[in-house]
């Protein structure tokens, strides 16, 4: 074989032969580059064996430190069953790209469809593209929505003052090009302080959007009232979640929520960094507002149902500057793998992690708060996964003692952890106590 | 072959009930349907799917502009390494492995590039343009200078129209020239104190090496813009050229066009983005560096902030790693030059008119009379994946080629007898087709006017 | 649908050179001729591949006594964990962790079949036959008491009567009884002081529970022979019958059948073997068994030595396990109580004549006055796998038919429509079946007369 | 859902109609089991979720050392790519049976069609079957060959006298059955003692049985006059060897080789405690004596090229007490591993591998020779991946005290050690010397 890129199948004698065969005595003779710019130097990167980088990118993961997370605040993980795995990796799911030929892809189109088809379950509301990246583009875009769509004149955007600092940042430079500015308003005991929202909400307000459960986990108790306050000022509601949280939790619909957002990779992926899965679901009067792509139903020309893309007229590559969004690569094969942990669950079993979510999360925090210098929940109400925690010392520096012990945890204040617990985690939660004991 | 919806197998509706509940009934909903089906009822579902969708594994992909290459399955296990599983709100000193890695490829691709500094938080191409763009913004803001343009040739990708805007800019449009690059005159009457930036793909749309980019660079900077890189076609320079020596100030990479990290359908995709020195200071937050031996996270002095909630596709990160690491030198140039050698003895081959030229790594043919996506759609009937149609929008019926370096001559003589004979079809046949796939051609005005983007849209049309 | 041969996308002789080899001329080969090819190339050359192989996962695969059941995709990771792989001559002590799942394994066995002791180095059912064999051979023996017969029922396996001639012994065929069972006068015609075993799969291979078995059991051990119990067909039984509570001294267990470790297309399997407390001590060595907290190796007293040149097949075995533990007591009952329930619903269904009953897991249905063979050919037209075909023999045309538990009533409605239809079908079609799949009936008998093993053959053919 | 098997997809309310429509109130009523022999006690085995299974059976396995291992004889593995576990896995491959219908199962049938041929090509012999179990019950399959196909009516199979402990005694229970006799015949320096061979070989004797490489990774210098010698008297010559090997060493065919058994798993499998790949080759002339099974090219209705297994009168299924072997199952998966393995290596790498299997065993060897107290190779001549080591000190507690040292060899004699590298363990030879000079 020639030397060079293992994936390029060409035989020397092959290469000769097709050169000729257009003309050229080179390779080099096909490249049109003028001498100026041309490159003659070196990467200075070394081919390795398939092994070696294997070996290789082990050795430098295995720097991470072996630690028992109990980490959360949008990105979450629940055990994915290995049939995810085997399934998403087939190379006729992994491998295909976009599904411009909807004749030969029908079988991601139809993942893509039923995924949309969850979620519309899951929101209640109509409409549900095939992903944005994450949660805090995906909030990002719906106030690009909120702009587009908006039934008031306003450019408010008012956002609760307690978010995750990455979804605001996201949000700023999103809304930086047009003329929208955000604005936090106040929570109380880490939900919505209602009455000081509705005082802020007025009728030049796009949007306000709350979460439920909020990055602190707390479980929004007053959603309904936020969604008239929302509606009688001509506001867009737009309410943030998790796919999980969805199949407990008040469905978004019957608190008047216009748009629904938030993350979807709570099912489907390891933890892996922050990389994510932005849901996106909105009632059918924005429909042409949406961002992203959608999957309908069609027929075929034997009138048999088929899937394809749609109301493509939205896109980048066809309106260009005048899309709703500029998103083009998505995270579809994300999206194909949640679908299925969500089918794998089904409605009980979806149901059921969703309670554990609730459970695991108050047992955790009775046993933190019966420690001596720890308060837990600090936020009174009911918890979805995860809650922050009091404690006399610094928050810090029991962060770090808890690190040497082999747990990682939140610092959200200068004396507040934030603690979450999946099933991941569950069989370790007595261990946690127990390292908390030892470090306090 | 059909496959009913999970819906049309089981539909089974929970009940929250307050009594085995641990929240009282005003904060949860009353119950949820969706489809209750066991693992082997699953297995069988997604395993059918599977066998109905086209891919790299499947077949040749020769779609313009989308660079499908082989996606090496090491690479999947290299990701799959369970101490890659780790929050991003881990301390720095307890993820040493991730920021390392993380940091060795900012340097991989700085070199590649001819880049200072790279970010790898943009999760796509995409997002990459929109990081870039606001980079060029805040640096025109620190200089006191708010410009409000961007200009982009009209053979550009539509996310660079779509970029631009979502950044607040006017979009100048600049028309193609003659020989199908950029019209050196019509910039110079584009260009102006107000322009922010230019966005440029090179080689362009349709395969052309931009031969003016020094010049072009030139009349940019002297305007006080910045020139931007759009790395869709970097997979036809490899090793040859760099975006950083022919004056480009910003650029994206697709991993997923150019270091072959699986599309999966539409993604995730990664679309880090490089920096000249002088731009360093605008990227992303937080960003990696080395300091004395271990690596650290830290937001750079004038950061536009963030383009993701974390760390963009760490995961796809990871392969692009390993396909590079796998490459090399040797292997990275070699796969561009077998990418252009393809994409040419290709067009050699095809009976179509290719207009514009000497291409690189894909061409644009023209389908003349023949509809474009006619052609296409008659393609898939021959058992190939046919190209990009009428894009750009510029040649005529187009039909956008690019077979990348995985083919070999034999797959190419296929791919070329599967246009030559659908060219050689009637014209009946064409609009016919596709006759002999599993799915016959789809209506897609149909899906646009009456919209069902759900089980639930389905269940109630039938009702 | 077809795909080359590797050889005809490639070949390439590499020649042996004595100026480049390590090793003198006269120790080499002179060149060797395969084809080369790329990782790409060889992707797409077995995705296609498989994409022409039924399998569990494609659709129902009811094969009477082959138990294709799901293989769960997770016992795949647990055997792939890298402290798996290791060395078979690695000291016990370190190789804990392997001796302590094998003797887990073993004892879980033991416990579902009411066995005392069981060896897991049978790498197939048929090596367990001839393990177990082995070890009746050795207790006759043991006890000065050589005989020379075993006794199998014609409908039993073709291994066991095989394996019985492999260890030397003389098959004593037994006709089977009006009822389908063993006829027990028939039986106690063939007892006699010569018959070292008798071999019986229980429920039969009909699915028949062979009723009189306290009975058969005392009169073979009354000659002093041995009960051997064939495991094929355990999957009716779990949890509600053990062979060592019927008289059973020695059996074997299909792990690819009952314990749901996948086919392979044929293989690897792998057939533990059970026995008695009295017969443990010829069990093949070396055996697992923990001491003081250890594990260890140790050769049993009398051991019948080796079946296999190692451990058999570990991989399998650690699948095996995976997938017990996953089920546990109340999953294995269960698995059993469906399967015998999806026998009996199908067979409901199903326009055919099932002449023996009450049937367990499987029901052999008959083809009447089609031919059977034709029948199952027509049912691939029809999207589904058919049945085991003309076997066992006794029953004309059979229709040897296991849906296991693994299909829900709406496949089994959709096998039973395959059935339906292929008998309606015309005489023609069922001999021109199958007539919808990619390739149409292939001729055997060609193949037999004119054998082409390679594509050496299939070369020297064509010149 | 219902409780009890996950992998059974009935819901409770399917259950009961079907029930009814076979008449049954309950699924016991389906039992046809005498009362004598119903089993209605408890297994006492508890189901565990899956990610409890897997993270019991990891805990499990970890118990093994974590050991460099230098083992071979007869088990050998090298690096395995992750395209051969990647396609193999693939569900249509993996979850497929034994191929009866063959219009259904082409894909399978072809990939074995392939093994067979590559090893028709490496072995030059024309026919090769689809697998037996591992090298040891080929061996001995062959001796059975030997036994029903024999030229002489002789019934001694002579084997050398070191042989691996395993492959002899299945040989032995192999032709317990027959009225077949194993003898050995002496080695000389680790080669066949050529002229004791002569002298031992009569016309009763059935199949003379040599090893290239031998079990201490010798190459046998005189393996034609091994042919010759059998063929004078009318033996059956049998040679063992692995697929690797066969790539570089003389060609089977070419010295006489009647039958060619061994190892194929050296490809396409990791190390798997002896779990193994048994390749069967033969003349034309034994064709119907082979055992297993075999498939053949023939032509579909459409005359199109098509795949089937064929002459299945040899087996156990069609001829039963009568059949050439009683294997049914085989090692059907592993092959088609194997086959991928090969075809990634091509030509070129499968030659490149057999040369680094003589070369880094020179090198390992003379390393070890050059330390005090040891001598290595203690066999002169050439080797393939493995030898002997001669050590002054008790070899056992060498070996002890290496595994301490986080590396495994073989104990071959008092004093003698053998050691085995292939491309897994090669980077770690330095660290391997260098542990002989700490335990020495």
């Amino acid at each position: 074989m020639t030397r060079g890129s293992p994936y390029a199948p060409h035989t020397d004698a092959e290469t000769k032969e097709m050169l000729a065969a257009v003309g050229a005595e080179s390779e080099e003779d096909l490249f049109d580059i003028p001498e100026a710019v041309r490159f003659d130097g070196e990467f200075g990167i070394e081919a390795r064996r398939e092994r070696d980088v294997r070996r290789e990118i082990a050795t430098t993961l295995a720097k991470n430190d072996d630690l028992t997370e109990f980490l959360g605040r949008g990105h979450h993980s629940h055990y994915v069953p290995s049939l995810v795995d085997d399934l998403s990796r087939r190379s006729e799911f992994l491998t295909s790209y976009t599904q411009y030929q909807p004749e030969i892809t029908q079988g991601f189109l139809q993942v893509l469809f039923e995924y949309q088809s969850m979620l519309v379950e899951l929101t209640g509301l109509p409409v549900a593209n095939c992903s944005m990246y994450d949660d805090a583009t995906a909030l990002a875009e719906a106030a690009r929505l909120a702009g587009r769509a908006r039934r008031v004149s306003g450019e408010r955007v008012l956002v609760p003052e307690i978010l995750r600092e990455g979804k605001r940042r996201v949000l700023d430079n999103y809304v930086a090009g047009t003329d929208l500015d955000v604005e936090t308003y106040p929570m109380d005991d880490g939900t919505v302080d209602i009455d000081a929202l509705e005082a802020q909400v007025d009728e030049d307000v796009a949007m306000v959007y709350a979460e439920n459960p909020t990055v602190r986990g707390s479980i929004e108790p007053r959603l309904a009232e936020i969604g008239d306050i929302s509606d009688d000022s001509g506001a867009l509601f737009c309410l943030g979640t998790d796919i999980v949280a969805l199949a407990l939790l008040e469905e978004p619909a019957s608190v008047g929520a216009d748009v629904v957002v938030g993350e979807a990779d709570a099912l489907g992926m390891p933890t892996s960094y922050g990389m994510g899965l932005g849901l996106f679901a909105t009632r059918e009067e924005f429909l042409r507002q949406v961002p992203g792509r959608l999957v309908g139903a069609s027929e075929d020309a034997a009138d048999k149902r088929a899937y394809t893309l749609t109301l493509q007229t939205r896109e980048q590559h066809i309106r260009k500057e005048r899309a709703t969004s500029n998103i083009c690569t998505n995270q579809a094969w994300v999206a194909l793998r949640t679908a299925m942990h969500a089918a794998y669950l089904g409605p009980s079993g979806l149901v059921d992690l969703a309670k554990r979510c609730v459970t695991d999360a108050e047992s955790l925090a009775a046993e933190l708060d019966g420690l001596k210098g720890v308060r837990a929940p600090v936020h009174d109400g009911h918890h979805f996964r995860e809650f922050v925690v009091h404690v006399d010392q610094p928050a810090k520096a029991i962060a770090s003692d808890l690190e040497a012990e082999g747990f990682a945890v939140h610092v959200v204040g200068e004396h507040r952890l934030q603690v979450c617990v999946t099933d991941l985690n569950a069989s370790k939660t007595d261990a946690l106590v127990s390292a908390f004991e030892e470090v306090l | 072959v059909y496959e009913p919806l999970l819906s049309e197998k089981n539909s089974t509706r929970v009940e929250i009930d307050e009594e085995d509940s641990p929240l009282p009934d005003d904060l949860t909903r009353d119950s949820v349907e969706l489809p209750e089906l066991s693992e082997p009822e699953l297995a069988r579902h997604y395993t059918r799917l599977s066998q109905m969708n086209w891919s790299v594994e499947t077949g040749p992909y020769p779609l313009g502009s989308c660079t499908m290459k082989y996606n090496p399955s090491f690479t999947e296990d290299v990701a799959a390494d369970p101490n890659a599983a780790i929050h991003p709100d881990r301390s720095a000193r307890s993820s040493q492995g991730t920021l390392e890695l993380l940091s060795d490829l900012q340097d991989y691709l700085g070199r590649i590039g001819g880049m200072d500094a790279v970010t790898l938080q943009p999760p796509a191409g995409a997002a990459g343009e929109f990081a870039g763009i606001l980079v060029a913004k805040a640096y025109h803001e620190a200089n006191g200078n708010d410009r409000s343009e961007v200009i982009v040739p009209a053979s550009a990708h539509g996310t660079n129209f779509a970029t631009a805007a979502m950044a607040g800019y006017d979009v100048v449009e600049l028309p193609s020239g003659e020989d199908g690059r950029v019209d050196v005159e019509a910039l110079d009457a584009a260009v102006s104190e107000d322009t922010a930036a230019l966005m440029l793909t090179n080689p362009n749309t349709v395969g052309l090496f931009e031969r003016d980019i020094v010049e072009i660079a030139e009349m940019v900077h002297d305007a006080g813009g910045l020139l931007y890189y759009d790395g869709a076609n970097l997979n036809a320079l490899l090793g040859r050229g760099r975006p950083g020596d022919m004056g480009f100030d910003i650029m994206h990479y697709n991993v997923h066009k150019t270091f072959a990290t699986p599309h999966g359908g539409g993604g995730p995709g990664a679309g880090p983005v490089g920096v000249v020195e002088e731009l360093a200071e605008f990227l992303p937050s937080p960003h990696v560096r080395e300091r004395g031996g271990s690596y650290e996270l830290y937001e750079p002095e004038r950061s536009v902030g963030k383009v993701h909630g974390y760390a963009g596709n760490w995961l796809v990160l990871v392969k692009a790693y390993a396909y590079i690491a796998r490459l090399g030198d040797e292997g990275l140039a070699d796969a561009s030059a077998k990418a252009v050698l393809n994409a040419n003895y290709l067009a050699e081959q095809v009976d179509l008119e290719v207009p514009y030229g000497p291409f690189h790594h894909e061409f644009a043919a023209t389908a003349g009379e023949r509809d474009a996506a006619d052609v296409a759609k008659r393609m898939l009937d021959y058992g190939v994946h046919p190209p990009t149609t009428k894009w750009p929008e510029f040649v005529p019926e187009a039909m956008l080629t690019e077979p990348t370096e995985v083919e070999n001559r034999d797959s190419l003589d296929d791919l070329a007898r599967a246009f030559n004979e659908s060219l050689a079809d009637s014209e009946e046949e064409l609009e016919d087709a596709p006759s002999r796939t599993a799915a016959r051609r789809i209506d897609q005005a149909s899906a646009a006017r009456n919209p069902r983007l759900s089980w639930h849209a389905l269940d109630a049309e039938e009702e």
